[in-house]
């Protein structure tokens, strides 16, 4: 009777199975609901020439920035590559490969990687860089280009509550990629705030069903902040 | 004078209407939240997945689950809601959003836009500002008018890759707000004491000067 | 400062703006779901020429079949139209057009209708009728049909709690077609069973955003089952 | 002796495996979740928007938002979740069900299977079966090997409109249970009492016979 219990107990496990080679997509936006002990332990296994698809990657200091000292990155897909100097270098030195691709395709081309959504058309990027060498097709009188789906090896994604089914629920922005990014993985990784019982969480209020978790690990959390921001009073 | 930042904000919520839902660029665009009008509700989209945005957190309130787009730490308003990246973006290039308010390097008389890139020099990426300007049907730029050596941003053809292809149709300025019209820039108001002569020296792109072009009004 | 209040009181006003020629787009599976009492003023209003998109057509005496028998619907874009003596009949004798639709394919173009996306490619339905006329592609050796989204002048549907800004919460399998339903429509009009206060919902557990919602309306439902299936004890 | 009803949902059964997500269709496939191992977990899923169907309620438990896919009422088990239509068929579609089990009025050796419409005769609509077999790898058919005037149904080539092509795998009669390889049915397993002859004579497409083809065995 094991077979729904998606709990395993460290980060060694957690990664089993990445090697050389592999496409990694990522939750998270900015610092914010990344998978920070995954992204740790991609770094202590040093798998390289990984491809990863997130929609940035980190700062020098945090999340998928980590990988970068240790030149593990081979490719990048995401939308926003600022504010992380590294990163920067190492595009403009041509040692890593980017391809930019804007937030709201690569978000759907996430989720229909886990839909069985081949490839969609949207308006966005049409007529720019992005759209070079991709289909382009009209619809009622507008023009859309075509983008197809992006699926990984792996997912590694941080959502808030799960139970050992892999039922989630993320909390405010810190939602934002991970539950298309783990649709989209042949293997899912999700770290946890909390893990609760089977039955604990109303099923109206599941972000994720456990269907699409293949593992789930609870961790322990830095949240750092990008920019602290506030107003007196 | 050219407009002070303040000002470009004070100036951009004057398209502000009751009802409207906003999505806000970082910079200049997030500073009009700060202007809406007593009588009048906006809420604002932030496309990391927020509907009713509200304004920084108190010291004590700051939590690093709540971000906006721009990465910085912001609260929650009565009713707001939460979703994921895909249905943001479902949300934005499906049309729902009333107004879209960013920045740009430059933008043509044929309403292309380019903010995203400098080749060679500044690779950021788009973020969420491609899908933005394709899913928006109303849309306002704010920007310089020209470079301080007095290059002028507001071209016949933009000569950066583009961030979306014909989709502008207002450029506010800090020296004029300017429709784009039938491949031309319209003149349509300019800033206190900036004369039109100025405005049409910092123009490359082609620009319709009607015959009176009023000067923008702030309350002090 | 009433921009926000979507909340209207009378089914009326729910409907007003609906004219005979329309393309209308319903929530609800079976008779779970639908919006009971916006059906009903379809009914009374005597619009005529519809179009309607929904799952099903209701049975004889409930749901969308009631516009069946003053022949107000032209054409139905439904995935099954079992249950229904009338339906089955006029759809016989060629009175009401049917465009038969794969269920995930109808949920996924009303989802696209209100995403931006003008046309996806999917495999179901390749090789079937559904499939003829239109393009088929390979996307990694398998082949696709190429479907276009789905838009309705209005989206009628139902959910369980609003709020004022048209915040909705769905309960149980009554979810449905309707969030998709709902953001596909040009003007938008909900059902509810409660109206709750501004603020009363987490912002974390509304389940589609109040952005995509025009006129809300507080009902009593029947809710009637299909069919009752009980075990003893 | 041809199976029963209650034999087939058996034979079904025993395709299942601990930790199976899986689809049932409605009929004889809803009655395999009945005979699941006690020492195996599975969780059903209707296309309606549950993971996690659980039994018909009892008199006092019956709520009209809780439905199957057949829109009769059920309960949820512990663990449960829903959703809407678009993202349960995400799910489908996507390939994240691991067993799917339905009906079917024909198949072939090709691996079609037709079972929404009978031209001029019944109309009911595919419902969800045509994303069923065109998302799962893994499905299985039951249904009657042939009608009661004996014409086959497991065919060279589907007669009636096809709910899926080339994407059926293995198929369970009340007669035999077959593999389809190749172009051919593989004959696997037979009813109880019934003979391969009877078999092969009531099948119309290419079948291949192996040496062997066990009887199917039934704890009573």
């Amino acid at each position: 009777m094991s077979g729904f219990n998606k709990v395993i107990n460290s980060y060694e496990e957690a990664m089993n199975g990445l090697v050389d080679g592999m496409t990694i997509i990522s939750g998270g936006f900015g610092l914010c609901g990344i998978p920070e002990h995954l992204i740790k332990e991609i770094k202590r296994k040093g798998t390289k020439e990984l491809t990863i698809a997130s929609n940035n990657c980190g700062t020098d200091e945090h999340g998928l920035g980590l990988l970068l000292s240790d030149h593990q990155i081979k490719k990048v897909i995401a939308s926003y590559v600022g504010e992380n100097a590294l990163f920067e270098t190492q595009m403009m030195n041509g040692e890593i490969e980017v391809d930019l691709t804007p937030q709201g395709t690569l978000a759907e081309k996430m989720r229909a990687g886990g839909a069985g959504i081949p490839a969609f058309y949207t308006p966005t990027g049409y007529g720019t860089p992005v759209g070079e060498g991709k289909e382009v097709r009209e619809f009622n009188g507008r023009k859309y280009i075509l983008e197809e789906a992006l699926q990984g090896d792996f997912s590694i994604a941080k959502a808030w509550k799960g139970d050992r089914h892999g039922n989630l629920i993320f909390r405010r922005t810190a939602r934002n990629f991970n539950p298309m990014a783990i649709t989209a993985g042949k293997i899912s990784v999700v770290e946890v705030e909390e893990i609760v019982e089977v039955g604990d969480l109303d099923p109206d209020q599941i972000h994720l069903p456990g269907i699409y978790v293949d593992r789930l690990i609870k961790g322990t959390f830095e949240k750092n902040i990008e920019q602290r921001t506030i107003r007196s009073s | 004078m050219a407009l002070t930042r303040e000002q470009l904000a004070q100036r951009v919520s004057k398209e502000f209407k009751d009802g409207y839902y906003i999505n806000l660029g970082i910079g200049i665009p997030t500073l009009a939240a700060n202007y809406v009008p007593e009588d009048m509700q906006v809420v604002l989209q932030s496309e990391n997945g927020i509907l009713g945005m509200g304004p920084f957190p108190l010291d004590e309130e700051v939590d690093a689950d709540i971000i906006n787009a721009g990465k910085q730490t912001v609260t929650l308003i009565k009713g707001a809601s939460i979703f994921s990246s895909s249905d943001s973006f479902a949300m934005i290039r499906g049309g729902h959003v009333d107004l879209t308010i960013l920045g740009a390097f430059e933008v043509d008389c044929q309403g292309n836009i380019a903010s995203y890139m400098i080749p060679g020099k500044l690779i950021k990426g788009m973020g969420g500002a491609m899908d933005l300007v394709s899913g928006a049907d109303n849309i306002i730029v704010t920007m310089t008018h020209a470079s301080k050596d007095g290059v002028s941003k507001l071209l016949k053809e933009c000569t950066l890759p583009l961030t979306g292809k014909g989709c502008i149709k207002r450029v506010l300025t800090d020296l004029a707000l300017l429709d784009i019209e039938d491949g031309r820039f319209v003149l349509r108001e300019r800033a206190p004491g900036v004369s039109v002569d100025e405005i049409v020296k910092l123009t490359a792109g082609d620009l319709e000067v009607p015959k009176e072009v009023p000067e923008m009004i702030f309350e002090t």
